[in-house]
């Protein structure tokens, strides 16, 4: 491939927007209330119209004939290349909202630098997608204050959950080659100088929510080299089933 | 109110609806007119959010991200008709607390089709077809019904039902097309949704309750039969052009009464699953009362949360 | 091919192990106590012992080619010909032993006739499996009777489930074009020969354990012509992974 | 007992160890016996069940059914050690219960390579291969350790572990002799699970407890570090035969000493997972509280049942 960093850099993107958007599609249905319900699918919805700009630029980009689908659904377990907080499960709706919200607040530092990116289509993207994520990051804020600063059990739950999901979101800091590369380029976005902003902005928030910022300092990582925790394998076997099942057919 | 201002009062409104007025919440209405009101509305709000069960059962397993994202905005779409169907409901007195208890004790019913299981993946494309051009057929006279909020949200409810019926229909036009087991898979949909999707027409006129007073307030301007036959009409010639089968040996074209002659329906298994006992009545019940039932504490939390903001801007205010 | 009605005879019987095997293969580690792990794994391990002897022989009727992993893992959702029975998930252990139970009676009653058969094959496997069936009868029996007959919680649980299965009982005893034919060659069982003495041992059993003999008269059908419910199809994306993903390989 | 008496009871039990003699449940034994052995007696019993969960996570997915199979017998094989150490355990006057206590709670410890995720198939060969492999290591010499219920415990566990790693090299072999996708799913296997395994045979001597007294109570024979050596001296050649790599640069034949030298382990990563840091700790220790917590109505159950079935009995023999 000859732009292969760049590729890989899309991936390291869609990827993302693609498992959290399968997460919240398994939802669909079983929310809490009809309104989150809604807004939970609508989500989805965004992130996979984001997923779909990218891999279509993705598959531009490898040239090599794969189509948007093909790159989405026909990749082996290590080629996924999604930080491990997205691909955590649906454990309740505490867990679910404090994964949006702490994706959703990196997502959106993330996206406000890639629309400098020195290449207009991720730069076009990116200012697509930033007025949904915006939406999206008030939606998990105001769930986080909803139940953080709700009743006691409500409380409790979201303090497990943040303290629960804390341990993956210190990979969404680091770089993989391909994405030194791509910041040297100036096409990639430099997350480490993402991460101060993040965990005060994140803390500001956690505080108003009357809930205490993690003190941990024990991260996982392996996701953006494709070491993913053994929760995405069961999402994978039915995002691909119909693709692996009916190889080579339009649907 | 002496009986025989009552008996005028009812008379005038009988008239307003005569006259194709519509009638809003606001305004005096018979008892009898708000109770089947609430009924027949939270059926339908309830019909919406079942029916995003079956179909987002394969919002994960969706064949490429064209038609995920289609079908996410299809459930969508369905969610939000439920969110105005029960509003256009509360405004004649019930709250959706009450409404979700009917359903989720069983008094209240919902559209049995949704009993049914979504197997594979052309179930997504028979769904939008057939069952969404059914319940358009029962539809599309409600957006002249006598309720002013029922009306201007079944005139919503249609549009955008025709687009998801569109969409279903080009999910099979595509397999119909497609490879020897996506044409099988096609087929295999249609056999199995055609007669459920006719049983969606309701009862045969002779075993059709209320028909005549909801004829009068416009909640009905066809009888089940009539329906049906427009259905069958209609579809037909779509099954047709894509080379499916519609799963009927007596389906006959009639050339003197211009419409298809067809076969017996199965009114035992109707019932069966009207009264609860279809293939997936329990599973319907069980994820929605099981996603009220998880989702309290939240529910809980968002209330007082909002109480407590509430409070705090009044003890700021004094 | 040549013997098609013997063949799908075959898938008949072997499709209900596969997937009984499987949804308890679900549980391992996950039981409520080490003892009754390890004899869920066990019983998987039979029933999974069970299906390679049947689907090879399915290979050999069948003749073109298709190996036992083939025919198991590579047909599609409306391929597979299980009961509906078999299929349901893992709600709870009640569940989990009400599903044992209800099979297990109907597999030791059926294996018993198809000792008999004609086919020196079926009855050889039957000979070889009404062992091990036997023993599971016995586990779960005993757990009917334990949950049946324990506390007030675990004797509504097991109502429950039993209550909620009950509904899948009856299709055992319908019978396929094949079947029909398969018992006039003298090779199947009359399945509607033993529909008698299953519901009465069954009752038997039941009263025992001080429960009801639920009297509803509306059954479920459709798994021997391949119309399941809407759990088998994540159970296939599983039990269907490997073989999708990395086709014609050798493990 | 007189402090004499004592010490001349543990000199007589230190001598009839020396001998070579067996420890036996009833014998007198010191307290700081019974509690080491208690404590590493159950931490192994621990292994074993924590140990069921990553190879559990492939059962529904194996590729075969001959896969599956061996599969599911190796994790029962597992759930049976389990089984057989805990008794040996209880021998020593602790209950189940409190054992499972002491997982539950964090308090007891079990082996840190089940804190890896298992993501791909070739996991299974590499557990099979290199996590029982030095499994062996480390257990092979407790076959001769002088408390008899857990030395006999070891030598059935041994008998089986290395049938278990006999079958994951198998695995591994297959997949290295297989299509080029599967070499690589082995190599990708490897390189995880080499480091990890490595850790399994404990801290470097200069940080290691308790080895003196461990050695005189033949809970140990040879330092981690030895044990280590003897692992890598084994696996490297097995690695080489199927053409694997080694995935250490710093690996090499050392002719003079006659092993391998290799290197450097990341002590760090080792102690973050012993102090329950590691991928998956949190994982394995709800997926155990979980199935336990949701299992107490079932045990009651048992419990009140055989109560009922002795009463019962007391009842018809009066």
């Amino acid at each position: 491939m000859k732009n292969e960093n760049l590729y890989k850099y899309i991936l390291g993107i869609a990827d993302n927007s693609l498992i959290l958007g399968q997460r919240l599609g398994e939802l669909c249905g079983h929310g809490p209330s009809l309104e989150t319900d809604i807004a939970c699918t609508n989500i989805s919805l965004d992130l996979f119209g984001q997923v779909r700009s990218y891999y279509q630029y993705a598959s531009k980009v490898a040239g090599d004939g794969r189509t948007e689908d093909d790159i989405a659904m026909l990749r082996k377990e290590r080629e996924y290349v999604n930080v491990l907080l997205v691909e955590q499960p649906n454990t309740d709706f505490a867990y679910t909202m404090a994964r949006q919200f702490l994706f959703d607040m990196y997502h959106m530092l993330f996206l406000n630098e890639l629309q400098k990116s020195k290449d207009v289509t991720l730069s076009a993207i990116a200012n697509k997608c930033i007025k949904e994520v915006s939406y999206h990051l008030r939606f998990s804020s105001d769930w986080i204050k909803r139940l953080g600063d709700g009743t006691e059990i409500s409380h409790q739950k979201m303090q497990d959950a943040i303290d629960g999901l804390w341990t993956y979101t210190d990979e969404l800091f680091h770089q993989t080659e391909a994405d030194k590369q791509m910041v040297e380029e100036g096409i990639g976005v430099d997350v480490i100088k993402l991460k101060e902003t993040y965990y005060t902005k994140v803390s500001e928030l956690l505080h108003e929510a009357s809930l205490k910022t993690p003190e941990s300092k024990y991260f996982q990582k392996g996701g953006k080299q494709g070491v993913h925790t053994e929760h995405l394998g069961y999402l994978l076997s039915d995002l691909q089933y119909m693709q692996r099942t009916y190889p080579n057919m339009e649907w | 109110m002496s009986e025989e201002q009552i008996k005028n009062l009812e008379e005038q409104f009988e008239a307003r609806i005569a006259r194709d007025e519509k009638i809003e919440p606001k305004d005096w209405m018979p008892e009898k007119y708000r109770q089947t009101h609430i009924r027949q509305i939270s059926q339908h709000a309830h019909s919406e959010i079942i029916g995003m069960l079956p179909e987002g059962n394969w919002i994960t397993r969706a064949p490429s991200l064209r038609r995920k994202v289609a079908l996410l905005a299809k459930v969508q779409d369905e969610a939000g008709h439920g969110l105005y169907l029960y509003s256009a409901c509360e405004t004649l007195g019930v709250s959706r607390e009450e409404l979700y208890e009917q359903l989720h004790s069983g008094k209240a019913k919902y559209s049995s089709i949704f009993n049914y299981p979504t197997i594979t993946w052309a179930d997504m494309g028979a769904i939008g077809w057939l069952v969404d051009g059914a319940a358009i057929i029962n539809q599309v006279p409600l957006c002249n019904t006598s309720f002013g909020p029922y009306a201007r949200a079944m005139i919503r409810v249609c549009k955008e039902e025709s687009f998801h019926q569109r969409q279903g229909y080009e999910i099979m036009i595509k397999l119909a097309n497609g490879t020897p087991e996506q044409k099988e898979m096609a087929q295999d949909a249609l056999n199995r949704w055609w007669w459920p999707s006719l049983m969606m027409l309701g009862p045969t006129d002779a075993e059709s309750v209320h028909t005549e007073q909801s004829m009068k307030w416009k909640l009905k301007r066809k009888s089940n039969d009539e329906l049906r036959q427009q259905f069958i009409d209609q579809t037909v010639p779509q099954a047709d052009l894509i080379g499916l089968t519609i799963p009927d040996p007596e389906l006959k074209w009639n050339e003197e009464k211009g419409s298809y002659d067809f076969g017996e329906i199965n009114w035992d298994e109707f019932w069966q699953v009207v009264k609860g006992h279809g293939p997936c009545n329990k599973e319907r019940m069980k994820a929605r009362v099981g996603a009220w039932e998880r989702g309290e504490w939240v529910r809980d939390a968002a209330m007082a949360h909002a109480e407590k903001q509430a409070d705090r801007k009044l003890n700021k205010a004094m």
